[in-house]
């Protein structure tokens, strides 16, 4: 098909189809107006049963657990996919060599050293205010999942700061893939260690604590935490996977 | 209208994803496309949880029993949102390795498996 | 009974520890924990199949059971169809994993790891009673699958496969979701027993438009036409044991996703409407599309993915008439068709690795070394066709009992991808006739993905293609076996016995036998297309020896050009044919219920 | 409040057109965090925090931030082929 065909078919679907969900969303109920009941009943009863003040992460790790395990895996495979698909090939051993010496991929030109030691005091506070978003996200908005996508991006203020070194040797090493497979891995195991007590997979058999205390909420937290884990780890590996090639290559031009 | 002024930004960021993709000359341009097309569940979703005047279900700072949004909607958003990020993450891998096998970045020349 | 959770659990976990000590752990060790766990789901989901045929009970995570008609959390109802689809799903990757024991290409250790998830991506995915926990095991079934896509990266043809793979299953997801939102807004609930109950019978517009969006998302994964494009493109790059897993269950369980909410969320406006006539036409299309296509190709991998759009098709098909007749004979030809194709599939896999190559004018007579090969492939395309004492034969027969018009579309579906897999057959093994013809999709070479050097074949490479071929066999002469599919497809379509099952927690089942069927006229029907195929086959292989007037294989075979010119490979193409198909699907749907 | 959400949704309908309409993937990327930032705010408009805090993270840094990288990698690639008069790519597995 040319260019020109393709976009007559598609704008043929297009209209249908814009006619279509317009029909269906004619009988929506109006904006502003959510009718419930499953999230007004999950919101009344979440701090009661679960001692959880935010209702979301009630219902992420535990009302619908279930599905925040299948979604940890999406992750999980999709970093697996990534690592497979860029994973360096007996050919490329040449040019990954330069990896393998560090000093040959030192940057250019070097930041002021005003920015290197205010971005390293950066990357201390992003990884203290990501430990506290992952660990109250019962109570308040945040969570496993947002502090661990901020504690994985502080290291990148270490690649801002050109501390490449620092940087490679944080990311690249085999113990953060050991981390993202140990935090997926400690989800599911959650989950079974309820089996063990005689209760259905993924039920709270933790005490739930008093209600707004760091480690109230039983499961919740501790889930949330093993996601933190899996998630930092799993963001790190992929933005390593993309840019082991750039520096490898950078290092190599400059050799 | 206003009733149903989000739904119909959300139908509109889906045509457009779908348009961009079908448009498409560069495969991170496609992926980007998706993107976009993702985002129309997340408008589609924040709407129809959303309540006037309802508060954030989070009860810190408020009192059990006060109207909040829907907090079922935006448990699915997280998944979606981890969802959007997997699958560029996974589609921009395949992108780079073909570039740096076949030496292209256009639809066009991805054809190895006509007829 | 160990807990259902297992089913997805226990892959899962071992999953990520094989993933974390891919380092550390030899290939051999990686290769028998995961067949072993395979191995654990297979006995595990045959346990829950035996038992869910007496007992349908539910099982709610974090025990958040249902509080009066609320139900609160996600929970997986353990009907008998629903744990046989788990228990084929793991036996295709038991014999999967065994074919690539310590040969197959692991990409650096992140393949098994990989087939564990998918394993139990597709265990939950036929399992679960909520909405939106289905389509979260779509996408983590889509996303291990593009991944394993991508397993041979030295060439740019497989990451041109997977990325329309990928693009295409992805947009697919999407309107699924858009769908389960539209069902969300109107009746809060994402449970399907409690959605169907909410919506009772309405059909208006917003339910045929989350209706549409459902359906189309999934028959995307099944691979229907028009959104057939990308399967072709999959399977001709994935590795062997991943394509017996696509081709065997991954796409049917795109039809099972729309069967289980056509029969959960709509069961109360599909059959009253004629809704249901809707996989009747779409599936007949398709079956003919796909049979054409199949019939053109020279590409084993692409024919045997060809044949499988057109049997999904059928099994569409079947579906649509099943509604009102009863589903054995789809579950029965469901069966069937994993078996013959996964053997199929891995007779392909033993000429890749021996030969290095699967096109068919390049291995013309190459075959003749490899006579067990030989026999398994004759044998599947038989199957195809739907000979006598194959399960297909006994599936197809209880469907069209019941239509008969529908036996003219599965005789010419099943006769011309049998008799495309025999006149490969023929070619390559016996060496008859010409090579066939060259075309630029036989050009396509498979790239190597065992690691074994002296390409001998050892008998883990034999063995799952045998076992797939036996059963298909064995199955179809089984009482037992005929009667428990017998009730759970009873079962399938009782939404208020499944209903009961989700508030009450479990229901009693009667044990059904099958009624008595005549077995005379299906098993001629049967003979029939046999000998069809096969002389469609020699027909082809020889026609080029007889006078011109009846040289019509050729056209068939070679010169479809303008049609086989759709299957352009641009991601493009593919979301514009997509998007005319939803729109499609609408329109018929709108029409259908006026 | 809810005049700034409808005018924020109206910015977000524009944008998509804009994102998709242009050609170039750099300034493709840059409309891209834009529009991430975008719905972000959204979020916190329509009370929804933590969907806010992982868009903030996810489509407006992470995201963004591997589709540059993914650009990089591709030009490195090509600069670095470019320099070493490497063969090109197995241009001729195609066969049209």
């Amino acid at each position: 098909m040319t260019e020109r065909h393709r976009l007559l078919l598609f704008l043929a679907g297009a209209c249908g189809l814009a006619v279509l969900y317009l029909a269906g969303i004619r009988n929506l109920p109006p904006w502003g107006q959510y009718r419930g009941p499953y999230g007004d009943v999950i919101a009344q009863l979440a701090v009661f049963q679960r001692h959880a003040t935010d209702t979301v992460n009630a219902i992420t790790y535990d009302y619908r657990g279930f599905d925040t395990l299948g979604e940890e895996f999406i992750l999980f495979s999709a970093v697996t996919g990534v690592m497979l698909l860029l994973r360096p090939e007996d050919g490329q051993t040449s040019r990954a060599g330069g990896e393998k010496n560090p000093a040959s991929f030192r940057d250019r030109a070097a930041l002021s050293e005003t920015v290197q030691v205010l971005a390293s005091g950066v990357f201390g506070f992003s990884v203290l205010f990501g430990v506290y978003i992952g660990t109250h996200g019962q109570l308040t908005p945040g969570g496993g999942f947002q502090g661990g996508v901020i504690i994985a991006a502080a290291p990148m203020l270490l690649y801002i700061a050109e501390n490449t070194e620092a940087f490679r040797r944080i990311v690249s090493h085999p113990v953060t893939e050991a981390l993202e497979a140990a935090g997926a891995a400690a989800y599911a195991l959650i989950g079974l260690a309820a089996l063990a007590c005689g209760a259905p997979f993924l039920t709270n058999v933790l005490p739930l604590g008093r209600t707004g205390d760091v480690l109230s909420s039983g499961t919740i937290a501790l889930i949330s935490a093993c996601v933190g884990v899996e998630v930092a780890a799993a963001f790190l590996l992929l933005i390593w996977e993309y840019l082991r090639e750039i520096l490898a290559r950078a290092g190599n031009a400059e050799a | 209208m206003l009733a149903h002024y989000p739904y119909f930004i959300a139908a509109w960021v889906f045509l457009c994803g779908l348009y961009g993709i079908v448009r498409s000359r560069h495969l991170v341009h496609t992926v980007i496309s998706l993107a976009i097309l993702q985002t129309s569940t997340y408008i589609l979703l924040l709407a129809i949880g959303f309540r006037k005047g309802g508060y954030a279900p989070i009860f810190a700072d408020i009192h059990p029993g006060v109207v909040t949004v829907d907090p079922v909607v935006q448990a699915l958003m997280l998944t979606d949102v981890v969802v959007e990020a997997t699958v560029v993450a996974l589609l921009l891998a395949m992108v780079v390795k073909a570039y740096e096998k076949g030496g292209t970045t256009s639809p066009d020349d991805l054809r190895y498996m006509r007829g | 009974m160990p807990s259902p959770a297992l089913l997805v659990a226990i892959p899962l976990t071992v999953a990520a520890l094989l993933s974390g000590l891919r380092r550390l752990l030899p290939r051999r060790c990686a290769d028998l924990l995961s067949i072993l766990t395979a191995l654990g789901n297979l006995v595990l989901a045959s346990l829950w199949t035996l038992h869910a045929l007496h007992r349908t009970q539910a099982y709610w995570f974090g025990n958040w059971y249902p509080r009066g008609s609320m139900v609160l959390g996600i929970g997986f109802v353990m009907g008998p169809a629903g744990c046989g689809l788990a228990t084929l799903a793991a036996l295709l990757t038991t014999l999967a994993l065994l074919y690539s024991w310590r040969d197959l290409d692991s990409g650096g250790g992140h393949y098994h790891p990989l087939m564990l998830i998918f394993l139990a991506a597709m265990s939950g995915f036929v399992l679960t009673a909520d909405l939106f926990n289905l389509f979260v095991f779509f996408e983590l079934m889509s996303v291990a699958a593009f991944a394993l896509c991508g397993l041979k990266t030295r060439e740019p043809a497989p990451l041109a496969g997977a990325f329309n793979f990928a693009v295409t299953n992805t947009v697919a997801a999407f309107l699924v979701l858009t769908g389960i939102a539209l069902l969300y807004a109107v009746t809060g609930a994402l449970n399907l027993a409690q959605i169907g109950q909410e919506l009772g019978g309405r059909h208006d517009r917003l339910v045929l438009a989350a209706f549409t969006f459902l359906i189309t998302g999934f028959l995307v994964k099944a691979a229907a036409f028009p959104f057939h494009f990308w399967l072709p493109d999959a399977h001709a790059v994935a590795p062997t044991p991943v394509c017996v897993l696509f081709s065997g269950i991954m796409v049917q369980l795109g039809l099972f996703g729309a069967m289980r909410v056509s029969a959960t969320i709509f069961h109360g406006s599909l059959a009253p409407t004629g809704l249901h006539d809707l996989f009747v036409v779409s599936g007949a299309v398709t079956a003919v599309w796909g049979a054409m296509m199949c019939f053109a190709e020279h590409h084993l991998k692409r024919l045997l993915a060809f044949s499988t759009v057109s049997h999904t098709g059928l099994m569409t098909l079947a579906f649509g008439l099943g509604v009102r007749n009863g589903l054995t004979g789809l579950f029965l030809y469901l069966t069937g068709h994993a078996l013959v194709k996964a053997g199929l599939f891995f007779a392909a896999g033993i000429l890749l690795h021996r030969f290095r190559s699967v096109s068919e004018p390049a291995l013309h007579g190459r075959g003749k070394i490899l006579p067990w090969t030989c026999m398994l492939w004759f044998l599947g395309g038989l199957g195809l066709a739907g000979a006598p004492a194959f399960l297909l034969a006994s599936g197809e027969a209880r469907i069209t009992g019941a239509a008969p018009w529908a036996e003219t579309v599965f005789l010419l579906a099943g006769v011309v991808t049998g008799a495309a897999v025999l006149r490969a057959g023929l070619r390559i093994f016996l060496g008859l006739g010409d090579a066939g013809p060259v075309d630029r999709s036989s050009q396509v070479d498979e790239l190597p993905e065992t690691t074994d050097a002296a390409h001998t074949i050892h008998w883990h490479l034999y063995l799952p293609a045998c076992i797939c071929m036996g059963g298909a066999v064995v199955l179809s002469f089984w009482a037992a076996f005929t009667n428990g599919v017998f009730s759970a497809s009873r079962g399938f379509l009782d939404f208020p016995a499944y209903a009961h099952v989700v508030y009450s927690g479990a229901i009693l089942l009667p044990q059904r036998i099958a009624p008595s069927f005549s077995h005379t006229a299906p098993l001629l029907q049967a003979l029939v297309r046999a000998l069809l195929a096969l002389g469609l086959a020699f027909w082809a292989v020889v026609h080029l020896r007889l006078p011109r007037w009846l040289r019509w294989p050729s056209h068939l075979e070679g010169s479809m050009r303008p049609i086989r010119a759709l299957q352009s490979g641009h991601p493009g193409d593919y979301v514009a044919w997509l998007t005319v198909g939803c729109a499609t699907v609408g329109a018929a749907a709108f029409w259908l219920v006026r | 409040m809810m005049i700034l959400g409808v005018g924020l949704l109206a910015l977000i309908g524009v944008s998509a057109l804009v994102i998709v309409r242009t050609d170039d993937v750099t300034n493709q990327l840059l409309g891209l965090s834009f529009y991430g930032l975008l719905f972000a705010l959204m979020f916190f408009l329509f009370q929804a925090p933590d969907v806010a805090l992982s868009q903030i993270t996810v489509g407006a840094i992470a995201l963004p931030l591997m589709i540059m990288l993914a650009i990089t990698r591709m030009k490195y690639h090509s600069e670095s082929t470019h320099q070493n008069k490497a063969a090109p790519p197995a241009r001729e597995a195609r066969h049209d």
